[in-house]
């Protein structure tokens, strides 16, 4: 990648002063019309949220013939446990998988990117070709392997391997950043007497911010959207998360609670993009240009 | 004894609500056993058993499909239940009938939690702002395809054809077969008709199109064997094809009001298409380690009269005559209809078929891609005939 | 406890490059050592080899006689300023300047005086608070400069670390440098292209030219004493002047040689044999216009007058052609075009064989 | 990939055994130990989580497992029927090839394209950026599948753009022409990690580079291509790479849309849809694992090739 | 057919920090300027923002009399060597020089005879294949120069592009760029610190000072006649001595004033009054310790001697306690502690109040 740093972050100010009014106008109305585009999925969901329930499928309009807020309530305390425990569980998992893989796919990428050690392509291109497996099928032998454990029925099968790095993806993503780091800082920091362990944790880490801050917002969105593995993993319905709750609204063979679906989906939508809003930050302020000559 | 009895079920939040309903009242006559029960939509429903299942994990009682019941008993997976009848399981006011098709093998695998048969569902809105009337259980396949034309003529709604497309409809063809003297699968698991029976089946079915009777291909691919992706429901078509027990789904997400009746028949004089299915059944595990008390609490579960009147006829009509009786008084409005369907029946239902072999779930998507071919106009009617026997011939004998 | 630095035949090669070519070195413990080069020769390499920050490709590096080649640059003990600075863009000045000695386990309240003292000395006190990227080029290499001399390490390097500053910050670092040499007694190894550090700092100047070392000595042997034209050139500016000579007669106490189209008569014994080819070298500040200064060398004709205010650089043409520059003291009006008599003291000239060897 | 992480070795880790006081043993501990000790978790997990049943999914493909009776070994078979007697795997394979020949160049040139707009100073910047996120945080829900119907059914809000233009467009969504390309258009809407990504990566590129090519006289547009574009190749590789494993292994999107039949007529039969289909519907595990490891071999030489070729076109600094 | 370069009332402000204050200042068309002042005043950031990459927070800048805040950089026709060389990294050195004609739309056989040329002026031939990251720091400095020089631009913009040469490098750079600035007639500005390049390029000096100008001038009048003391010390190295002194006597031709304890008698008229406090100004250059070679200012006690070989420097206290610089031509030997009488040209010393204004 290039060799600064940079990760050079506010954008001179000089790019919003300097653009001319029509040209502002363009961009502007460009990004809004993209962002209907994007939004249409979410008005459409409240608009779903709020609608009679006999409307749902065959209306194609966003807008409801009326507006019940209803499937809220009902969506919130219509299954045995509230949606409050689904989101708390949804919480900690995803948490507890935020703190997992920043962790131990940075430690991982930190090794496969900078450290010189016997076997390390090989080890790469395993870690690669654990990308590969489909899921669906090694999905039984490590079910098998976490009932032995005793560990179904617990978020441990959910959490565990994060903390050990399962998620080749971030470990790539990492690597491919950290390479982008000047290796004359690393040099700079042997000189100062670090350890590999301090390179890591005190300049790889802060000049990795927004590849780090991608892999949080990532892993906390996908395991909030993740349903496979508490599928199969929690069956105690104190235990479900979100994406549990949500799907338990509908049995495609009987009568479901599609209001309440939408309504719950809406909500759980809040979480993460509070989380991406709060995130993105540090993907956007990152660090600034290096003190280096190039 | 102390017992801890999982369930696994599929369904939705009422289900689940009427299910605890009755664990509860188990648990409080017998004082020491605890019930846990998990259900999940369908979708969901079947890998997760098949892992838990796999993972040597699998629930004491497991709710079962006729579908996957072959699959799972074939495969050891179930225990047989006859040994415990009637003593501990007392199926004694049960259709006979209805014991056979819980059976695999000469087995007893399956108690039936309810009673069900194949229908149409008919949005009687529809059909009467188009100023048709209704079909009865005399229309034929022939008088059906014009009534349909008629409600696409009409026009009132925009892009409204008469009926959803059933030719890749599993069910439907089994009517229509049954009709015919013919079945789908025979009891030793081979097929059971032939190449000219479809074709005639796929003919009609293009003449149907031609007429604009039922809804184009592209509008009848939507249809994901869900309510929620129904032509009824998405509102393309007057009338589609679905189980009895259904009806209150179909109802709770259509704004117009719905109606049974049965499939129609191929000639004024034919019958015995339908029949009572079992909607679904418990099964047990033969992994349990409580084998004994899955067992009474299955028993419970269909014999007990306030567990019925709990369960309601949510998994359909109870088959125990008993409990049909104590459920029937305190139907709804709603609930009454797939009940007064599936009794009126008469000449049209005739007997339950034999199981269906394993393999049939793959015949079911065979059938579904061929009647698709051929609606797409990629293969001709007596062509999708011959394929389609081909094919399933040749799963048949992959077992 | 000073450490000594011992190269031992090193060698570095890029893939197929050959940058180092077989170097054998001895620093003193406590010395201070200049590595000088043209562009390109090899100094950052070398220094870099001696920090372990590049492989070395052959050959041994000792450190207190103990073989180094193997050991992690952080447990060599020894402190750098990159030419390139290399300051850590996510860290306040006075947090990079802290660095070093957070990792070596210093306490707070051990950390803070020090580095006041480094920033102090460094005139960037007013700047510890800011990142490296709201600094100066100057600004960033008294950093860098810092982050070193907080420390005290076994061994210092310097890469050219004052080429960003102004003439009289230069001046005060440079004392600064040597005073911290004084206080803490360490080894130092001192890149610079900075003749007047050079002069003024070295115990020991090596002089390198394309990844060979040319000469190592003390300062003004080298400037007085240079045994080749390469190192003759270069030390000293503005650059020694080279004429081609031609030797015309030898003898014991003094030789004569033909240059500029003149016979010069210098009273010393060359290694040289008569009809010889040989280049005269004589330096800029050397040459005199004055009359009656030494013996005449030529009259040359003036291409171009710089005048630097405290000296005037005449740049001329001898009358065979060659170039020739003239320093003179202060400020001179001469004028473009004219011609004037070039004499030099003869006890300061050199004079080279065809190979470069000074003889 | 074996020069994947070539570098310039820095350190005296790699070090030459010549007479030296340490003894192997140490030189090779000091050497490697620093490297095994960060990748140690991964390792533990690796053997403790992945290996095993990557193992096992292995044996299974050799095997007839139905997952509730014990496997049966069958040799080859499974491999030979899907080479020889699998017309679905052939059709499988056209579809996900279709799928991930269309979606990945499509969605990543959105996804940069996208990024870059954002990257620049406007007002109002984050909240542009969670929008145009918002698809992804969807994810595979069931409100997708709903909403894509919306969108692509006959009378959905295309058909009824199209009709401003007197196009009477079918139901795409369900008609086996075209339902792959809704399937890939859902893929390239849902561009928001791709972009995250290459907006961690804009964020890389020194600023310094921008003014100096603009001192050198170049458009925006050729400060892009020639700067933004080579700097940003290894997130660009990045993204490519794992776009395109996961576009092969993309099960979701078929999965909601098509309720799991992969119809109509099989036109959106994904791969792992397929293999989703044989295990878990037709209980053929062993099969499935075969189709699994067939597709990891295809994945690997295609990512190997993107390795090899990297060289030549992705720019490293290290 | 060259360009105008004019700063009006020019400020810049980072954030609540004011770095340039309100600079006002014409360069001819042709001229080439050279801004000095120490590191970090704001030499950079004038350049930059000449440049256009530096938003102008207050004032005007007119290039040909044509208001250019607001035009962007690509469309000012400048070519800038950049402190930080901001080399293209994934580009060969070739491809680096090319890059600006390349954009300019060239053809291929037109910038390859450009490319070679600048090439072959820096030195860098054998390089041209390289990534940046391959070379060593003066031969990335010289990529960074070829960058600008293979461009005919308006204006050129150069900031310390020197410092990482070596001497002889440095004189042949500099003639070089001298040639270029004579052969394309355009305006050039120049940021140095080397004293030489200021001196000997410049039309036109700048001494800046903490974002605001001390002085603009020719260089040999900025050495004479420095109109302060920041000026005085900041031409010329080593730095002015400057002496605390009082004025005794006053009169039209003449003053007296006291100095290390000596009344010293000035061949001049000065605007001060008796009694009053002044700075007393003597470049090290015009001290001389040889008996009668001007007036005697003060017996001096060696400090320090610094041999550089063609001069050197003598670091003394005087009688007072103050600090003084002497340098002496060629090889003194000068003993530590010893006294030496210093004496100096009486023409050449300055004098300033107590505002620092040369008086
Ligand atoms: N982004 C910034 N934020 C705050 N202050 C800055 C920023 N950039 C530069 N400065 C300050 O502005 C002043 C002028 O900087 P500039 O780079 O122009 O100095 P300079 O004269 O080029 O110095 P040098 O000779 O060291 O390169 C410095 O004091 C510097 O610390
Ligand atoms: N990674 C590399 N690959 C190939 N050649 C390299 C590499 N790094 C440096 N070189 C070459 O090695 C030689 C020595 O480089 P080095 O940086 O040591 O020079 P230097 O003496 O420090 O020069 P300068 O005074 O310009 O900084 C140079 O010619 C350079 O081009
Ligand atoms: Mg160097
Ligand atoms: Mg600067």
């Amino acid at each position: 990648m290039t060799n600064g740093i940079t990760t050079a972050v506010t954008a001179p100010p000089s790019d919003i002063t300097k653009r001319s009014l029509p040209a502002s106008v363009a961009i502007h109305t460009l990004l809004i019309l993209g962002s209907l585009l994007m939004l249409y999925p979410l008005l459409w969901m409240v608009s779903a949220s709020v609608r009679p329930e006999n409307e749902i499928f065959s209306s194609t309009s966003l807008i409801p013939s009326s507006i019940d807020f209803s499937s809220y309530l009902r969506g919130w305390t219509g299954l045995d446990i509230t949606f409050g425990r689904f989101f708390w569980n949804s919480l900690v998992i995803s948490i507890l998988t935020v703190i997992g893989n920043v962790v131990a796919c940075s430690l991982a990428a930190y090794a496969f990117a900078r450290l010189h050690f016997a076997g390390r392509n090989f080890w790469f291109a395993i870690m690669l070709g654990t990308l590969m497996i489909p899921y669906h099928v090694t999905l039984i032998p490590q079910y098998v392997l976490f009932l032995n454990l005793g560990w179904v029925n617990t978020i441990l099968p959910l959490v565990v391997p994060k903390f050990l790095a399962s998620d080749a993806f971030f470990i790539f993503l990492m690597v491919q950043f950290f390479r982008g780091i000047p290796r004359e800082l690393d040099e700079a920091a042997m000189m100062d007497g670090c350890s590999a362990w301090r390179i890591y944790w005190k300049i790889m880490l802060p000049l990795s911010l927004p590849v780090l801050a991608t892999a949080a917002i990532f892993s906390f969105i996908w395991t909030w959207d993740d349903f496979f593995g508490p599928l199969i993993y929690l069956n105690d319905m104190n235990t479900y998360t979100i994406q549990l709750g949500l799907r338990t609204f509908v049995d495609s063979t009987s009568a479901s609670d599609w209001g309440g679906l939408f309504a719950m989906s809406t909500l759980t939508l809040v979480p993460v993009f509070l989380f991406f809003l709060f995130f993105q930050r540090l993907l956007i302020e990152g660090i600034a240009t290096t003190g280096m000559k190039r | 004894a102390d017992a801890r009895l999982r369930l696994l079920w599929w369904g939705s939040q009422p289900r689940a609500d009427r299910t605890n309903k009755v664990s509860q009242l188990y648990q409080t006559k017998n004082a020491g056993t605890s019930i846990t029960g998990e259900f999940l939509g369908w979708g969901d429903y079947w890998p997760r058993l098949a892992t838990q299942v796999a993972g040597r994990n699998a629930p004491d009682v497991i709710q079962m499909d006729y579908r996957y019941i072959v699959e799972y008993a074939r495969r050891g997976a179930l225990a047989p239940l006859e040994s415990y009848m009637p003593s501990k399981l007392n199926l004694g006011d049960f259709d006979p009938a209805q014991i056979e098709g819980g059976s695999v093998d000469g087995h007893f695998y399956g108690v039936s939690l309810g009673a069900n048969a194949a229908s149409t569902v008919l949005n009687t809105t529809a059909f009467q702002e188009a100023g048709v009337d209704l079909p009865t259980q005399a229309t034929t396949w022939e008088e059906f395809g014009k009534i349909g034309a008629e409600i696409t003529k009409a026009g009132k709604r925009k892009g409204f054809f008469g009926f959803a497309d059933g030719s890749g409809n599993e069910p439907l063809l089994e009517n229509y077969l049954r009709q015919r003297g013919k079945a789908l699968y025979t009891a030793d698991s081979k097929i059971a008709f032939g190449a000219e029976e479809v074709s005639e089946w796929f003919d009609m079915w293009s003449k149907f199109r031609e007429a604009n009777a039922c809804v184009p291909p592209d509008v009848q691919a939507l249809y994901k064997d869900t309510i929620d992706t129904s032509p009824l429901t998405l509102g393309k078509a007057a009338a589609d094809y679905a189980h009895s027990n259904q009806f209150v789904g179909f109802q709770a997400i259509s704004k117009d009001k719905l109606a049974l009746t049965n499939y129609m028949r191929i000639k004024p004089d034919s019958k015995g298409g339908h029949y009572r299915k079992p909607s679904m059944f418990f099964s047990v595990s033969s992994q349990s380690k409580v084998l004994d008390q899955a067992v009474d609490y299955v028993n419970f579960f269909v014999t007990n009269p306030d567990a019925a009147l709990a369960l309601d006829v949510e998994r359909g009509i109870p088959e125990s005559k008993a409990m049909r009786d104590v459920v029937a008084a305190k139907l709804d409005e709603t609930g009454k209809v797939p009940l007064n369907y599936v009794s009126g029946l008469g000449d049209l239902a005739g007997k339950l078929p034999p199981p269906p072999p394993s393999g049939a779930g793959e015949g079911q998507v065979v059938l579904r891609t061929i009647a698709e071919q051929v609606a797409f106009g990629q293969l001709s009617p007596s062509d999708g005939g011959k394929q389609l026997v081909d094919e399933i011939s040749r799963l048949l004998a992959k077992g | 406890m000073a450490t000594s630095v011992v190269l031992q035949k090193v060698e570095k090669r890029y893939g197929a490059l050959d940058v180092i070519h077989g170097i054998d070195l001895k620093i003193d413990p406590g010395e201070f050592a200049v590595f000088v080069g043209p562009s390109g020769c090899g100094k950052s390499t070398l220094l870099r080899m001696i920090a372990g920050l590049e492989e070395i490709t052959g050959g041994a590096l000792l450190l207190d006689n103990e073989r180094m080649n193997e050991v992690a640059p952080a447990k060599r003990g020894i402190a750098m300023v990159f030419q390139s600075y290399a300051l850590y863009p996510h860290m306040s000045v006075y947090k990079n300047l802290a660095f070093g000695l957070e990792t070596a386990g210093y306490k707070k309240t051990e950390i803070q005086p020090k580095v006041k003292r480094a920033a102090e000395i460094l005139q960037i006190e007013k700047l510890l608070e800011r990142k490296p990227k709201a600094l100066s080029g100057g600004q960033r290499q008294r950093v860098a400069i810092g982050r070193a001399i907080v420390r005290e390490p076994r061994i210092f390097l310097f890469d050219e670390p004052l080429s960003n500053l102004d003439a009289e910050l230069r001046v005060q670092m440079r004392v600064e440098i040597s005073r911290l040499h004084r206080s803490l007694g360490n080894t130092m190894i001192y890149v610079t292209h900075d003749q007047v550090e050079a002069m003024t700092m070295a115990d020991k100047i090596v002089v390198l030219n394309a990844g060979r070392i040319e000469q190592i000595g003390a300062p003004l042997d080298l400037y007085n004493n240079p045994t080749n034209r390469f190192v003759a050139g270069f030390i000293g500016s503005p650059k020694m002047n080279f004429l081609q000579a031609r030797v015309e007669q030898t003898g014991e106490a003094e030789t004569t040689i033909a240059v500029c189209g003149n016979s010069v008569r210098l009273p010393r014994r060359l290694k040289a044999e008569a009809g010889q080819s040989v280049t005269f070298g004589i330096r800029p500040e050397h040459l005199s216009v004055l009359e009656n200064s030494g013996i005449t060398l030529a009259t040359v004709n003036i291409d171009l007058v710089e005048n630097l205010g405290g000296a005037t650089m005449l740049y001329a043409k001898t009358p065979d052609g060659q170039q020739m520059t003239i320093a003179l003291d202060g400020q001179q009006k001469v004028e473009r075009g004219t011609n004037v008599k070039a004499s030099f003291d003869p006890a300061r000239c050199h004079v080279f064989d065809a190979s470069g060897a000074a003889i | 990939m074996s020069d994947v992480m070539r570098t310039t070795a820095p350190d005296a880790i790699k070090s030459e055994y010549g007479a030296a006081t340490q003894g192997r043993f140490k030189r090779l501990w000091t050497a490697n130990a620093p490297g095994y000790l960060f990748l140690l978790p991964w390792l533990i997990g690796f053997f403790g989580l992945t290996l095993g049943p990557a193992v096992i999914s292995l044996y299974l493909s050799f095997t007839d497992f139905d997952m509730i009776q014990s496997a049966e070994w069958v040799g080859a078979a499974n491999y030979v029927r899907i080479a020889t007697a699998d017309p679905k795997f052939a059709a499988a394979m056209k579809v996900t090839l279709t799928y991930v020949v269309l979606s990945v160049p499509f969605k990543l040139t959105f996804a940069l394209l996208v990024a870059m707009a954002l990257n620049k100073g406007v007002r109002g910047l984050p909240l542009y950026r969670a929008i145009f996120y918002l698809p992804s945080l969807l994810g595979g829900s069931v409100a997708i599948a709903v909403l894509w119907r919306q969108l692509f059914a006959g009378d959905g809000l295309v058909n009824a753009a199209l009709a401003h233009f007197g196009i009477e467009g079918p139901s795409w969504i369900s008609h086996p022409s075209y339902s792959i390309y809704t399937l890939v258009a859902l893929s390239v809407w849902q561009f928001g990690s791709p972009m995250i990504i290459f907006l961690a990566g804009l964020r890389q590129i020194p600023t310094d580079m921008y003014e100096a090519a603009s001192l050198d006289g170049a458009s925006k547009f050729r400060q892009f291509y020639k700067i933004t574009l080579p700097l940003l190749t290894p997130v660009i590789f990045f993204n490519a790479v794992v776009q395109t494993i996961d576009a092969f292994k993309a099960f979701t999107p078929a999965f909601i849309i098509s309720g799991g039949t992969g119809g109509p007529i099989n036109s959106t039969l994904f791969y792992t849809l397929y293999l989703y289909q044989e295990a878990f519907g037709n209980f053929r595990m062993g099969y499935a694992s075969a189709l699994a490891w067939i597709l990891v071999l295809i994945i690997a030489i295609f990512t190997a090739f993107s390795f090899l070729t990297s060289r030549y076109w992705v720019h490293y600094d290290d």
